[in-house]
């Protein structure tokens, strides 16, 4: 078990959580927190391939994870706007309820 | 090396866990910061030590705020409701389970992995800032972009509806 | 000199104008139109003294006088090519001026009388008048083109005139059988003038050395060979040749002429005895130089080449064959329009063996006998109450003694009585020549044999009409308004018989002949003088008709007549004379028929070949069979083809299309139509069924991104080992 | 001359880094590193809080001698009659905080009421590892040390929500809400201000930011301060960091007169020294930032005066911060919450932004006269047109109410 598949197993479980709460939570933010938290699992998942990688050198998963890093915060900031927006709009943030397809 | 590795490692798990399962919504979010250093002490042992600082800055300074934010914004930080899980929540557990097991097999039989354990990399701030600059100018142009847009977007749709007319209290 | 030649077209336009005149005219003013075409007729006869005398006084240059004028009419082509209308004077046009006018101008007084009492006294004199402008313009014409316009409006004025009394069934016939027949030979003559364009480049005949009948043309195109060895000079001869042909009732072309009759007798007299008929003799005289093109070196003085041996043989078996059938005739004026055919034949042996002044000289003199006689016959009609049934007449002596004397001088001229006749004079040239044709003897004895034929038949219509007793308006006046018209063709009376037809309405008049009035009388006598006088001007002697028409001077000198050559000749035509008169006086004179209904005396003895003869060696029959049926079967042909095959055809690609149509609609209203509508109905079904799937619930999503996931990565990794 | 001097009081200048080898030198080599950076952490654990009890003293007897009255001086060393001019208040202040009753709130979130004041403590402290308060005495010299610093410092607003939060008050909560938009809106020129230096410096490494700053030019320390940018970057720098600790003219959060206490109402006794403890602790640190990044860090003034020891250098100007700080508090006015906004948003990001592209030119050009007139005149410019562009609207109009529905 040489570290790389321990940070490997470890990156997966924290993106099954993720995936797990992203899918079976009611509630619309803990569906994003939920997709954060995958998105820190495949961040992970980078830097152990990087650290653990032929070039670290090369710093291609180092850069990566930067920017899917400025990204995430990007799409939390939108997601989370969006929530408010529905919320705002249909007084409940239960996804089971905000069904509604029309404009 | 491998032991504090998995210390932080189940540390950052149970946290994330909790962060999934705790009823209220804002005990969740502190979990998910808690999480989130969790993965950046991880990123530390990885000798990724830029990358961990960003992550705190990032996530744990911004994105938890700005979920607590949200919370508070959509008041459902009190009302615990009654059941936690969408209904069908089995189908999402199955699936899960389907996702993880693939995950897992698919690290542990696949051979590509390189085995031997690489020297620890010395990397200089100096040396990313060239990289950044050098090679990946342009994706740091287009991330720069895409934050500015994502931040009017945000305002423009979490910003409260002008009343139409002057005269209707909202 | 030339003056009288630029107002040379004014002879043909004058009688053009009268006609046009006429024809305008509403009212049937009888007495101007007669003024008219007299007058015009007067005047022409004036200007071709005129022109007459211009060709007598001496000129300068060799040969015969020849002044030419023209215009150019239309331009075609390029900026050099001119269709040019042009007009002549030379001694040829001079005589034929002068005789066409005169003869015309006599004919068209007595037709005054003749017709008086015809209602279409107008439309009559219109055609007459219309027929003498363009017998002018033929005869002034220098130019083929116009030659043939004349021509053309000569062939439509005789369809007119046949057919004046279009209301007589057989009238109408005749007219068109006449007009058809003339047409065939036309078509030659125009495939002739084409030719001869394409060849010389000009349809001028004399055009101050490049006209197509100068020597410089002419010998070109002889010494070209067509097909079968044939020179083109020959060849464009002959084809202009089968126009004379068939306007002058040669031997194929000749049955018109004979139904022609139908027509007034001062028409059958001016169009079908002496000058259109005569026409035909005209072009070939007026072509002559062309036919003679290309002959051998001139020994004998005149030119043997195979256009002109086929000119006199056509003309010898011609002469011999309507002389034949000419014996066995009933009706006076048949009896006469076959002596034409036969004179015409012996014209056209005249110009093959004789040249031009032999075959012109009979001409002119047959004109003039032949319109006397015909006109006699007319007064003699006249006088019998339209009975034109020589069977019915006799003993006319008594009553027309001025008419008889008339008829008898144009019978004994006709018959080439010795010395004192015109026709013994130009008949004896004619044998003369033939007899010196180094061509083959057989022309002249045929001519010799139709000769005495010619002398046999008119004394037994001379016997006939005018000896024994009348036998005519008691025998068989079976119906009360039966007029015995053409009883060749044993027509029945048209019940509509309208009294438009004068002999008819004169007929019940009294019983007896009588002698003609004096306006039909005095053209007559002045006929019967020309009759005797002309022969003079064209005797061996003093051969001045000769010399005029070529141009030398000619000398009066009697001992040419007794030169050994022409005395033989002048014995034996005075003879054949003789014995045709006694042999006609035997038969007829002395047992004269006592009635109607007796059988004829050559009946008697040759029934077999007296009927062959009477009914004109079947001849129509045959064209009947062969032409008419040939022509019908063409007809009945092109119909079926029209209306089977053709027909046919385009029903199958008709109904070939509509079926294209109908699968076409098939096809597209089920197949294509069918096939989308299921197509569509089909993605409507998709749809739906895709839709269901999107709930709204975004989790669903994710879970579905999930299994996604798992199965990307499967295939990833088993993609990769397999 | 100098040479000499420097040469005799290098060891003093040293004098902590040669302790600290000499005591670890007695631990196995293994242990070593551990135990150094134990030691240091000890080290600061003990001179900091010591420096947080005077300094309290210190600003309130420099705030009361600024309004006209004493300030505390009474107590001198304890049991006996010495007063020391009142410098002995710190200690029954402390002993109050200690005894005093440590109140929870009934309603409140228990777990998070109490971690609040910890999850506080941890950033601030953390932040001391990275700053260099003498020659080579810097904790844990990082290479990205700056950002190490940010980063952590970030993470104090979690724990201002928490104690917010957690105490179920309208008015924490208000409170909180106030202080994290605050910090937020001002954490934005204090970074931006800190690039300009990162720019010209090159790295993020706070000692090689100082080494930087070492040289005379003309007699004074070429600090960065002294330069266009530099003085325009300091002064954002300083406002930010005023608000940062939530001090002076930017206490909104607890400002006693509208929201008692701010997001510590519900707190007393020890937890509510823990956060009096942060609070101070934070402003040390932000100001040490920036006297390393702008005032030179441990070098000193004027080449003659080198011969000082580096960590007394460092202190001096804490100290002189620190009395500007006490004297701004003491003389400000509150600012309202959408003024204290809109000067954020309005001046001090444009600002900050434009000497970013300030510095950029400055270290384009050559060093010269020119240097300096282009980089001055676009600064004074730009500072007149956005002070104008936020007195525009502010028509002293008269006051209006909005009333909550």
């Amino acid at each position: 078990m040489n570290p790389l598949t321990i940070c490997l197993l470890i990156s997966a479980l924290l993106f099954a959580t993720g995936f797990a709460g992203a899918v079976t939570r009611r509630h619309a933010i803990l569906v994003l927190v939920g997709i954060e938290l995958m998105l820190n699992a495949a961040n992970l998942n980078l830097i152990a391939f990087w650290r653990f990688g032929p070039h670290p050198e090369a710093l291609t998963g180092f850069i990566f994870v930067l920017f899917s890093m400025a990204l995430a915060a990007a799409e939390a900031a939108v997601g989370l706007s969006l929530v408010i927006a529905i919320y705002r709009h249909q007084q409940t943030s239960n996804l089971d309820e905000v069904r509604e397809l029309k404009g | 090396m491998s032991t504090l590795l998995i210390i932080t490692a189940v540390v950052t798990l149970f946290a994330a866990v909790a962060a999934m399962s705790l009823r209220n919504l804002v005990h969740c979010a502190l979990m998910l910061a808690v999480s989130f250093s969790g993965v950046a002490a991880l990123y530390l042992q990885l000798n990724a030590e830029f990358v961990a600082f960003t992550e705190i800055l990032v996530y744990v300074g911004a994105v938890a705020i700005l979920i607590v934010m949200a919370i508070l914004l959509t008041r459902s930080g009190e009302s615990p409701e009654k059941s936690v899980l969408t209904a069908g929540w089995y189908a999402g557990v199955a699936v899960t389970a389907m996702v993880f097991t693939t995950l897992g097999w698919a690290i542990l039989s696949s051979s590509a992995l390189p085995q031997t354990v690489a020297p620890a990399p010395v990397v200089s701030v100096k040396n990313i800032g060239d990289t950044l600059m050098g090679r990946y100018v342009l994706p740091l142009e287009i991330v720069g972009l895409v934050l500015t847009a994502a931040m009017i977007g945000a305002v423009l749709i979490a910003f409260k509806a002008e009343p139409r007319d002057k005269n209707q209290k909202s | 000199m030339n003056g009288i030649v630029q107002f040379l077209w004014l002879i043909p336009v004058l009688p053009l104008l009268a006609a046009g005149i006429i024809a305008v005219n509403k009212q049937p003013q009888r007495r101007l139109a007669a003024t008219l075409a007299i007058g015009s007729m007067a005047l022409g006869f004036l200007l071709s003294l005129g022109a007459f005398s211009a060709t007598l006084a001496p000129h300068e240059g060799a040969g015969p006088f020849r002044a030419v004028d023209g215009f150019n009419w239309i331009q075609f082509g390029g900026p050099d090519h001119w269709l040019q209308l042009g007009w002549v004077l030379d001694p040829l046009t001079a005589i034929m001026l002068v005789m066409v006018t005169f003869v015309g101008l006599l004919i068209f007084i007595f037709s005054v009388g003749y017709m008086a009492q015809d209602q279409n006294f107008m439309r009559f004199f219109c055609f007459l008048a219309l027929f003498a402008a363009g017998m002018l313009g033929v005869v002034i014409a220098n130019n083929l083109f116009l030659f043939f316009v004349s021509w053309e409006i000569v062939g439509l004025t005789s369809y007119l005139l046949i057919g004046f009394w279009f209301h007589k069934p057989s009238a109408a016939a005749a007219a068109k059988k006449a007009f058809i027949t003339t047409r065939i030979g036309d078509l030659g003559l125009l495939l002739g003038m084409v030719w001869l364009y394409a060849q010389t480049g000009t349809l001028n005949f004399y055009d101050h050395g490049k006209g197509c009948l100068e020597a410089g043309a002419c010998m070109q195109m002889a010494t070209q060979v067509t097909l079968g060895g044939l020179a083109v000079s020959t060849m464009i001869g002959l084809l202009i040749f089968l126009g004379a042909v068939g306007k002058s009732g040669q031997v194929p072309l000749h049955v018109w002429l004979p139904d022609a009759m139908e027509g007034p007798t001062p028409v059958s007299a001016l169009i079908h005895a002496a000058t259109m008929v005569a026409a035909g003799v005209f072009l070939v005289a007026r072509v002559y130089p062309l036919m003679a093109a290309g002959a051998p070196p001139l020994e004998t003085g005149v030119p043997v080449t195979t256009a002109l041996t086929v000119v006199t043989w056509v003309g010898a078996i011609t002469a011999i064959f309507a002389a034949s059938i000419a014996v066995a005739q009933y009706d006076i004026k048949r009896i006469l329009a076959y002596s034409t055919v036969s004179q015409l034949g012996f014209m056209m042996i005249g110009i093959g063996v004789g040249g031009v002044a032999v075959g012109m000289f009979h001409l002119i003199t047959h004109a003039f006998f032949k319109a006397l006689l015909f006109l006699g016959s007319g007064s003699v009609i006249h006088g019998c109450h339209e009975e034109q049934d020589v069977r019915k007449m006799g003993g006319l002596r008594k009553y027309m003694p001025v008419t008889f004397v008339v008829y008898a001088i144009g019978m004994l001229a006709l018959a080439g009585f010795p010395l004192f006749f015109s026709g013994f004079w130009s008949k004896d040239e004619i044998l003369h020549h033939a007899h010196n044709w180094s061509g083959s003897p057989i022309p002249f004895y045929l001519g010799c044999a139709a000769a005495l034929l010619t002398a046999f038949y008119m004394t037994r219509q001379v016997a006939l009409v005018f000896y024994g007793k009348y036998r005519g308006g008691a025998g068989d006046h079976a119906p009360a308004h039966a007029h015995a018209e053409a009883p060749a063709h044993g027509r029945q009376p048209s019940a509509h018989d309208h009294d438009l037809d004068p002999d008819h309405n004169h007929g019940h008049g009294h019983g007896t002949p009588h002698e003609s009035p004096a306006v039909m009388t005095v053209p007559l006598m002045i006929l019967a003088a020309f009759a005797i006088l002309l022969g003079f001007i064209g005797t061996p002697a003093w051969p001045w008709f000769d010399g005029y028409l070529t141009g030398e001077a000619a000398s009066f000198d009697l001992g040419k007549l007794f030169t050994s050559g022409t005395v033989f000749v002048l014995l034996l035509s005075s003879v054949i004379a003789f014995t045709g008169l006694t042999l006609g006086w035997i038969l007829y004179g002395q047992r004269q028929r006592q009635n109607a209904g007796e059988k004829d005396v050559l009946e008697a003895a040759q029934p077999t070949l007296f009927k062959l003869l009477h009914n004109k060696y079947y001849i129509d029959e045959i064209y009947e069979l062969t032409v008419i049926r040939f022509n019908a079967f063409a007809a009945w042909l092109c119909d079926f083809l029209d209306q089977w095959i053709f027909g046919g055809a385009v029903l199958l690609v008709s109904y070939a299309a509509i079926g294209g149509a109908w699968v076409c609609r098939r096809t597209d209203e089920y197949l294509i139509n069918g096939g989308f509508d299921a197509a569509c109905a089909l993605l409507r079904e998709l749809g739906g069924g895709s839709s269901k799937l999107h709930t709204g619930r975004v989790q669903t999503y994710l879970r579905v991104i999930g299994v996604a996931l798992v199965l990307l990565i499967l295939f990833l990794i088993w993609g990769r080992k397999a | 001359m100098f040479e000499q001097l420097n040469r005799f009081f290098a060891p003093v200048d040293q004098i902590f880094v040669t302790t600290l080898h000499w005591l670890v030198g007695f631990l196995p080599a293994a242990w070593r590193p551990v135990a150094s950076s134990m030691l240091c952490i000890a080290f600061i654990l003990m001179v900091f809080p010591a420096l947080f009890s005077i300094v309290t003293i210190f600003e309130r007897k420099g705030i009361g001698r600024i309004q006209n009255r004493y300030g505390p001086n009474r107590v001198g060393i304890p049991g006996t009659k010495i007063r020391l001019a009142g410098f002995g208040q710190f200690l029954p202040d402390g002993l109050k905080m200690l005894t005093k009753e440590d109140i929870v709130p009934r309603a409140a979130d228990k777990l998070v009421h109490f971690l609040a004041p910890v999850v506080l403590l941890i950033p601030v402290l953390l932040t001391y590892a990275v700053l260099p308060f003498g020659r080579n005495m810097a904790l844990a010299d990082y290479d990205a040390g700056l950002l190490f610093f940010f980063a952590v410092g970030g993470a104090v607003e979690v724990s201002v929500f928490m104690a917010g939060w957690s105490s179920r008050n309208k008015y924490s909560l208000l409170g909180a809400m106030r202080a994290i938009a605050q910090m937020l809106s001002y954490e934005i020129p204090l970074i931006l201000s800190s690039v300009t230096v990162v720019m010209i410096v090159g790295s993020l490494n706070l000692t090689r930011i100082v080494e930087a700053q070492a040289g005379h030019t003309f007699g004074l320390a070429n600090w960065f301060v002294f330069t266009p940018w530099g003085l325009l970057g300091y002064l954002i720098f300083f406002i930010a960091s005023l608000a940062e600790s939530n001090r002076s003219p930017f206490d909104l959060p607890e400002a006693e007169s509208e929201i008692i206490a701010g997001y510590f109402t519900e707190y007393s006794g020890f937890k509510f020294a823990l956060f009096f403890l942060g609070e101070y602790l934070g402003m040390f640190a932000i100001i040490s930032l920036g006297i390393t990044l702008f005032l030179g860090g441990w070098t000193a003034p004027f080449a003659c005066l080198d011969f000082i020891p580096s960590y007394l250098w460092f202190l001096t100007k804490m100290l002189g911060i620190v009395f500007i700080f006490i004297w701004i508090r003491a003389t400000l006015p509150r600012l309202r919450m959408d003024q204290l906004m809109n000067f954020a948003w309005k001046f001090m990001l444009p600002l900050a932004l434009l000497n970013v592209l300030v510095a950029g030119l400055w270290h384009y050009l050559a060093i010269g006269p020119l240097r300096w007139i282009a980089c001055a005149t676009i600064i004074i410019v730009a500072y007149v047109a956005l002070g104008r562009g936020l007195m525009r609207h502010q028509k002293l109009g008269q006051r209006t109410y909005r009333y909550a529905d």
